[in-house]
């Protein structure tokens, strides 16, 4: 990698060279060696461990419970970034604050709560149970968790671009006899599109790797309750380290490719920036 | 990702906005779903922490805090803290000067490697470290016949929270330092600065909110990481074990209130976290303010002429 | 056996006086001893860590700090496996020590011999639990798999003790039905249709139980059931021992590799063979383990009603076996547990 | 009367962005609304739209009062500073908008988005983006958008302020052809004196929430109604004398002070095109130095040393400059033909005064 054009500023090579050492030994030579260790194993082997019954149980899971926390975050994230920016309540800031709650908190932590809050005996569950609403040890658990998890992605992916929406935009919609609905489906709404996909997408990333926050919630239990990170451990706890590292590359996949959307969608968002 | 929410335009919304403003109903409405999904989500568990934990009284809390493990514990947590966070800045920092101010090949594949970590599941950040250091792993044999300890103890949890919070400061400072250009440092050298009196007094104080903030977060991180850290820790009470994985061992012992005393301290880490974070962003958009305040006197200042 | 440990543990005071005497004017050295355990013993080692300490103090002067890691017996096993470098490991299965042997080499293969009763210093069986009343009136195993029964067991991949349920149901079965495999797993499966959450270890589950109030029974080691029923939360719970179960054998043994690195194999030899002391019975009984030195377990028969109790080794033809029958990807667990 | 304001107050919080203003725009003229930024033009202009509420007083568009229409009921056209054009829309689109809202026929709204990219010459770019587009073609856009659903009245928002010089001044030129073809009634912010006078045919002047001034641009230059709009509407050169035995003196200039007491200050006002400069020294009563000459294009800006030190100000022609073979360093004789003494308070302003000499016919007028 060498700088392109003349740049008189120093310390290219220094803090590039850095850079890249590190990056290194952090991360590339450790991914590259599961993906070594990984080749090892024949395709056949790698298909038949990644594709067991269990391991696309525990994808369904971790896929389908992702998805639904990102969407849920997807709706209220909007709703609540839109409050923030436009409304004026007491407590605003204070609700600004704590939506970076879940970003601060210990994921195990978080799991310990929630579960709590929704067992049959919690501060939640107490009503909720009774109602057929069971949010501790089932797949409804992993849902409320990832949505946790991801709450502060949509929120914080809007709040700029709403902040930096020109008010003028949405006047004229209204001096040109527009009213609000028509004005937000038709102006707002699709200005911030971009935004809360992206938001939707690292809320989703974030979700699909999650471990702490959901094991103290699911019950865990095999083609029920149990995520695929469980599931690589899980494998580990039996020996049996080639089917963990068969999960563990596909989510690894998972990750990168989602990555990259995520880098496109941002890149997709500035599209009518000049 | 995370995100240095900008607060400038706060102001221009004080205006009365007539006709282009929702009615009471929708507002209140709206306000009233933000405020209910807020208060379940986030509110109450916040709340939760804290009851259980002094659900047996402050007596056992206190104690709970004073066990051997319990300080060993958050002894070790600091520790790793104190080992990653400053790491993890020096690498930041020389990742963001090299991708903001400089222009070369293969940028945006090294922008999401140093992404990757916050999409990567913890557990497979323990598990690609135990491959490498395990007995079973690349190196393990070599490090265990010259006695060397990865995983199981101090290094090997600081890795795998190394791995996890490694891209907090670099992906704060990126944006920012971009933000700024390079017109300063440049305009630093044309003065005979050197480049190491340019970075750290024209670059670094043009850019410390950010930084500061990043650091926070990798702090909080560092802390807080479970899942990693439980694949490579080997739970050895007074040990290895971090206050995340103490808070678990707790609450597996049956000892509810215990978990719950060790889990308010780090949810209390978090709104210390929160509570710095806001001050930055305060003091930021203050410094921000006044930047402006003094430009339109200047223009204000000039006469028509 | 006895024999045989008491020459050892003379020589191995013999060579620690001279040691000592050599040493005298240098003093005492401090040890460090990593024992990695499973979940449900830690009240059990905490008290008999300290009472090693202070026999090993009067014997030879030495300080012994004992570490303790605890966690699901397989995930431990793991970890020494991975490095972790344990002194002594004592865990619910022979078949996690198995694994560690087989897998790190760290201890011979005939590891289980080299303690008496196949290294077990204390055994175990396994009891329901039921709420204050017993409410749902259990007795035996026929009535957990009735409609409407909630069952709290640990899942069998991940945790020792849920693997002893699991066979002790299927034992179980098998007698009743006069060993017929297939009776055996309906009935099996009839019962994990009763099991509304698989939690990943021991405890895990009887904290469903006891904290989530969630289930009619749970199944579990005895010392953890008398355990909640005598200390934790006395007068909440009461246990029902079914007319058969299977007889637990946690293993202990020494990880060679480790303490001959460490200088810390007499140690560690000698905390093991602590266990089957006087003292060490003692201790196991007061934790609600059934001790095997008869002279302690007959001070104890009002804890430990007699039951009959079959071995992994009579009924399933060992652990190895029982594993690959049993808990192995495919196996009958695989087969019952898939909704 | 198209749009008459009749006691406007606006208040933000304590402060009051508009004050008590009342006047009215007749039908088809085309009003500038002028004043430095924050003095309230924009917040008039936002409250004829219904952007923003009166905190008292009436509005009225075409006899009807429309405080209590919602901006969707004030059929205006309204062009915002940035033009606040769709992102996500293209030109067409973009035009076509508010056409349909009012439920329009698609072949309607074809043709008559059609007629506007005509009119404002954006043929071939329909269907681009904003992002794609140049300042002047934005602003185009935004006056073809504000047009299309043919408003009432049409409202811009300081329409030339975010394009450079050179374009600007030919928007401004194609602005008064647009007007002149549409005669719609029009009102337009700026703070750019040169360019309401220039463009408008009455302007209204504002000034910290309060009217200053209502008039044509000959009446605002030449009848200032306070220092104020004098001070804003062109240049003028200020000197601060005090009064000894009825005349006002600073260095060697002296003006009429009428009945001032001795050791009263006066604040003497004149425009740079009332110092009248002589080659010849002995013409006019004061002796002076050109010390420097900055060219301005057509227009010279010149500066005059007396002998007291004290410097002034002045402006002429390129023809003029030449005719009086002026240089730096000439010695000239100068004097102040037109002046004002300002009132110690901005607000009214007494009638000009004319000095005792008269200049000699060779030299033209050069107001």
């Amino acid at each position: 990698m060498i700088a392109k054009r003349h740049n008189p500023l120093p310390g290219f090579g220094l803090t590039m060279g850095c850079t890249i050492l590190y990056l290194s030994v952090i991360v590339l030579i450790p991914i590259g060696g599961l993906f070594l260790r990984t080749l090892e194993m024949s395709w056949a082997d790698f298909w038949r461990l990644a594709t067991a019954d269990r391991a696309l149980a525990a994808y369904k899971l971790t896929f389908g419970a992702s998805l639904i926390g990102a969407s849920i975050n997807a709706v209220f994230g909007t709703i609540v970034a839109w409050v923030l920016v436009r409304y004026e309540f007491p407590g605003k800031r204070f609700f600004d604050a704590l939506v970076d709650f879940p970003f601060a908190l210990p994921t195990a932590v978080a799991g310990l709560t929630l579960s709590n809050l929704f067992a049959a005996n919690g501060w939640l569950g107490q009503f909720l149970v009774p109602m057929g609403i069971k949010g501790s040890f089932t797949p409804l658990g992993v849902v409320i968790a990832l949505t946790f998890i991801g709450l502060p992605f949509v929120v914080r992916t809007l709040q700029p671009v709403l902040e930096s929406f020109e008010r003028e935009v949405e006047e004229a919609a209204a001096t040109l006899g527009a009213g609000r609905l028509r004005t937000f489906f038709s102006i707002v709404a699709p200005t911030l599109l971009p935004a809360i996909i992206t938001g939707f997408a690292l809320a989703f990333a974030r979700a699909i790797g999650e471990y702490g926050s959901v094991i103290f919630i699911a019950g865990n239990k095999p083609y029920e309750s149990e995520i695929a990170p469980l599931l690589i451990v899980i494998r580990l706890e039996e020996y049996d380290y080639t089917a963990a590292m068969a999960l563990a590359v596909v989510l690894l996949v998972v990750s990168f490719l989602l990555l990259i959307t995520i880098n496109l969608l941002e890149r997709w968002a500035s599209r009518y920036q000049t | 990702m995370g995100g240095n929410v900008s607060r400038m335009n706060r102001d221009a919304t004080a205006k009365s906005q007539r006709g282009t403003e929702e009615s009471p109903l929708v507002k209140g409405l709206l306000v009233g779903v933000c405020g209910l999904f807020l208060a379940v989500f986030l509110l109450l568990p916040l709340i939760n922490v804290f009851a259980q934990a002094l659900a047996k009284g402050w007596q056992l809390y206190w104690a709970s805090l004073r066990e051997p493990d319990s300080l060993a514990a958050i002894k070790l947590t600091l520790q790793i803290a104190a080992i990653v966070v400053p790491l993890n800045t020096l690498f930041g920092v020389c990742a963001a000067w090299a991708i903001a101010k400089f222009e070369f090949r293969g940028k945006s594949l090294l922008i999401t490697l140093i992404d990757l970590p916050f999409a990567v599941s913890p557990v497979v950040a323990g598990l690609i470290y135990v491959i490498m250091f395990g007995l079973q792993g690349y190196l393990g044999p070599w490090l265990d016949r010259h006695d060397i300890q990865i995983i199981f103890a101090v290094p090997g949890i600081a890795l795998a929270t190394i791995f996890v919070t490694f891209p907090f400061v670099a992906r704060e400072l990126i944006p920012v330092m971009q933000a700024t250009g390079r017109e300063q440092e440049e305009a630093a050298l044309t003065l005979g600065a050197g480049a190491w009196r340019t970075f750290w007094h024209v670059t670094l104080p043009s850019v410390k909110w950010g930084l500061l903030y990043g650091i926070i977060l990798c702090n909080a991180r560092a802390m807080g990481e479970f899942g990693a850290v439980s694949v490579v820790s080997g739970h050895v009470s007074g040990v290895t074990n971090t206050m995340p994985l103490h808070v678990e061992k707790l609450y597996n012992e049956y000892q509810g209130p215990a978990a719950f005393a060790v889990a308010s301290l780090l949810a209390l880490l978090a709104l210390v976290t929160l509570g710095l974070k806001t001050l930055l962003e305060w003091k930021q958009q203050r410094e921000y303010q006044n930047a402006q305040v003094s430009a339109t006197e200047a223009a204000v200042g000039r006469q028509p002429e | 056996m006895k024999c045989f440990t008491g020459v050892n543990l003379k020589t191995f005071f013999l060579v620690s006086a001279l040691g000592i005497a050599a040493a005298s004017s240098g003093g005492a050295r401090d040890v460090t001893l990593l024992n990695v355990s499973y979940d449900p013993t830690r009240e059990l080692y905490l008290e008999f860590n300290a009472a090693f300490a202070k026999h090993w103090k009067e014997k030879t002067g030495d300080t012994v700090t004992v570490k303790q890691s605890h966690g699901g017996s397989s995930k431990q096993a793991r970890s020494v496996i991975d490095g972790l470098r344990a002194d002594v490991v004592t865990l619910a299965l022979a078949y996690d020590i198995d694994a560690i042997a087989e897998r790190s080499k760290a201890l011979p293969p005939d590891w289980q011999q080299r303690l008496p009763g196949n290294s077990s210093p204390y055994v175990s069986t396994l009891g329901f639990l039921v709420r204050k009343g017993n409410p749902k009136d259990i007795k035996d195993w026929d009535d957990l798999v009735k409609p409407g029964i909630s069952v709290v067991t640990p899942n069998p991949k991940t945790s020792g003790v849920a693997r002893w349920n699991y066979l002790a149901a299927w034992g179980y079965a098998l007698k009743a039905n006069q060993n017929d495999q297939k009776k055996a797993q309906e009935y099996v499966a009839k019962l994990y249709k009763n099991v509304p959450v698989l939690d990943s270890g021991a405890r895990g589950a009887t904290t469903t139980f006891i904290e989530r109030g969630i289930g009619d029974v749970l199944i579990n080691w005895e010392n953890e059931l008398l355990l909640v029923t005598r200390k934790t939360n006395p007068g909440q719970f009461e246990i029902v021992m079914p007319t058969v179960s299977i007889l637990a054998e946690p293993a202990v043994a020494v990880i060679d590799r480790n303490v001959n690195r460490k200088g810390t194999a007499d140690v560690a030899r000698a905390y093991l063979e602590y266990l089957y002391s006087e003292t060490g019975q003692e201790i196991a009984a007061k934790h609600f383990y059934r001790p095997t030195l008869e002279s302690v377990a007959a001070k104890h028969t009002d804890t430990f009603p007699r039951l009959e109790l079959f071995t992994v080794a009579e009924m399933f033809g060992g652990w190895q076996q029982a594993h690959r029958d049993h808990f192995t990807e495919g196996g009958s667990f695989d087969r019952i547990y898939k909704p | 009367m198209s749009i008459e304001l009749r006691n406007i107050t606006k208040q933000f919080g304590a402060v009051a962005a508009v004050n008590n203003v009342s006047f009215s725009v007749k039908e088809g003229e085309l009003m500038a609304l002028l004043g430095p930024s924050g003095g309230g033009k924009t917040t008039v202009l936002r409250m004829i739209a219904g952007l923003e509420e009166p905190t008292s007083g009436d509005i009225f568009i075409q006899g009807q009062r429309v405080n209590d229409l919602s901006v969707q009921q004030r059929n205006i056209g309204f062009v915002f500073q940035n033009y606040a054009l769709f992102k996500n829309m293209n030109v067409f689109k973009n035009i076509a908008f508010g056409l349909k809202i009012k439920k329009w026929k698609r072949r309607d709204i074809k043709a008559r988005v059609a007629e506007l990219v005509k009119l404002l010459g954006l043929e071939g770019l329909e269907k681009r983006y904003a992002h794609q587009l140049s300042g002047g073609q934005r602003q185009r856009v935004a006056i073809a958008r504000a047009l299309a659903p043919k408003p009432s009245v049409l409202l811009l928002d300081e329409p030339f302020g975010a394009v450079d010089a050179k374009i600007r001044q030919e928007l401004r030129e194609w602005l008064v052809t647009l007007h002149h073809e549409l005669s719609v009634t029009t009102i337009f912010v700026t703070h750019d004196q040169e360019e309401a006078m220039e463009v408008s045919n009455r302007i209204v002047i504002f000034s910290k929430g309060d009217l200053e001034q209502l008039g044509t641009p000959r009446e605002v230059y030449e009848q200032p109604a306070n220092e104020f709009v004098a001070r804003f509407v062109g240049v003028m050169n200020v000197l601060e004398a005090e009064v000894k035995d009825g005349v006002a003196r600073v260095g060697e200039l002296q003006f009429a002070a009428g009945d001032q007491p001795d050791g009263a200050r006066l604040r003497i006002g004149f425009r740079p095109y009332a110092v009248q400069v002589s080659p010849d020294v002995n013409l006019y009563p004061y002796r002076a130095v050109l010390i420097r000459t900055y060219f301005l294009g057509i227009m010279l800006r010149l500066e005059f040393e007396l002998g007291s030190g004290l410097v002034l100000r002045s402006r002429m022609t390129k023809e003029e400059y030449a005719q009086l073979g002026l240089e730096d360093g000439k010695a000239v004789s100068l004097q102040i033909r037109n002046y004002r003494v300002l009132a110690a308070e901005e607000s009214a302003l007494p009638p000009e005064r004319q000095s005792a000499y008269q200049p000699p016919p060779s030299i033209a007028e050069n107001i």
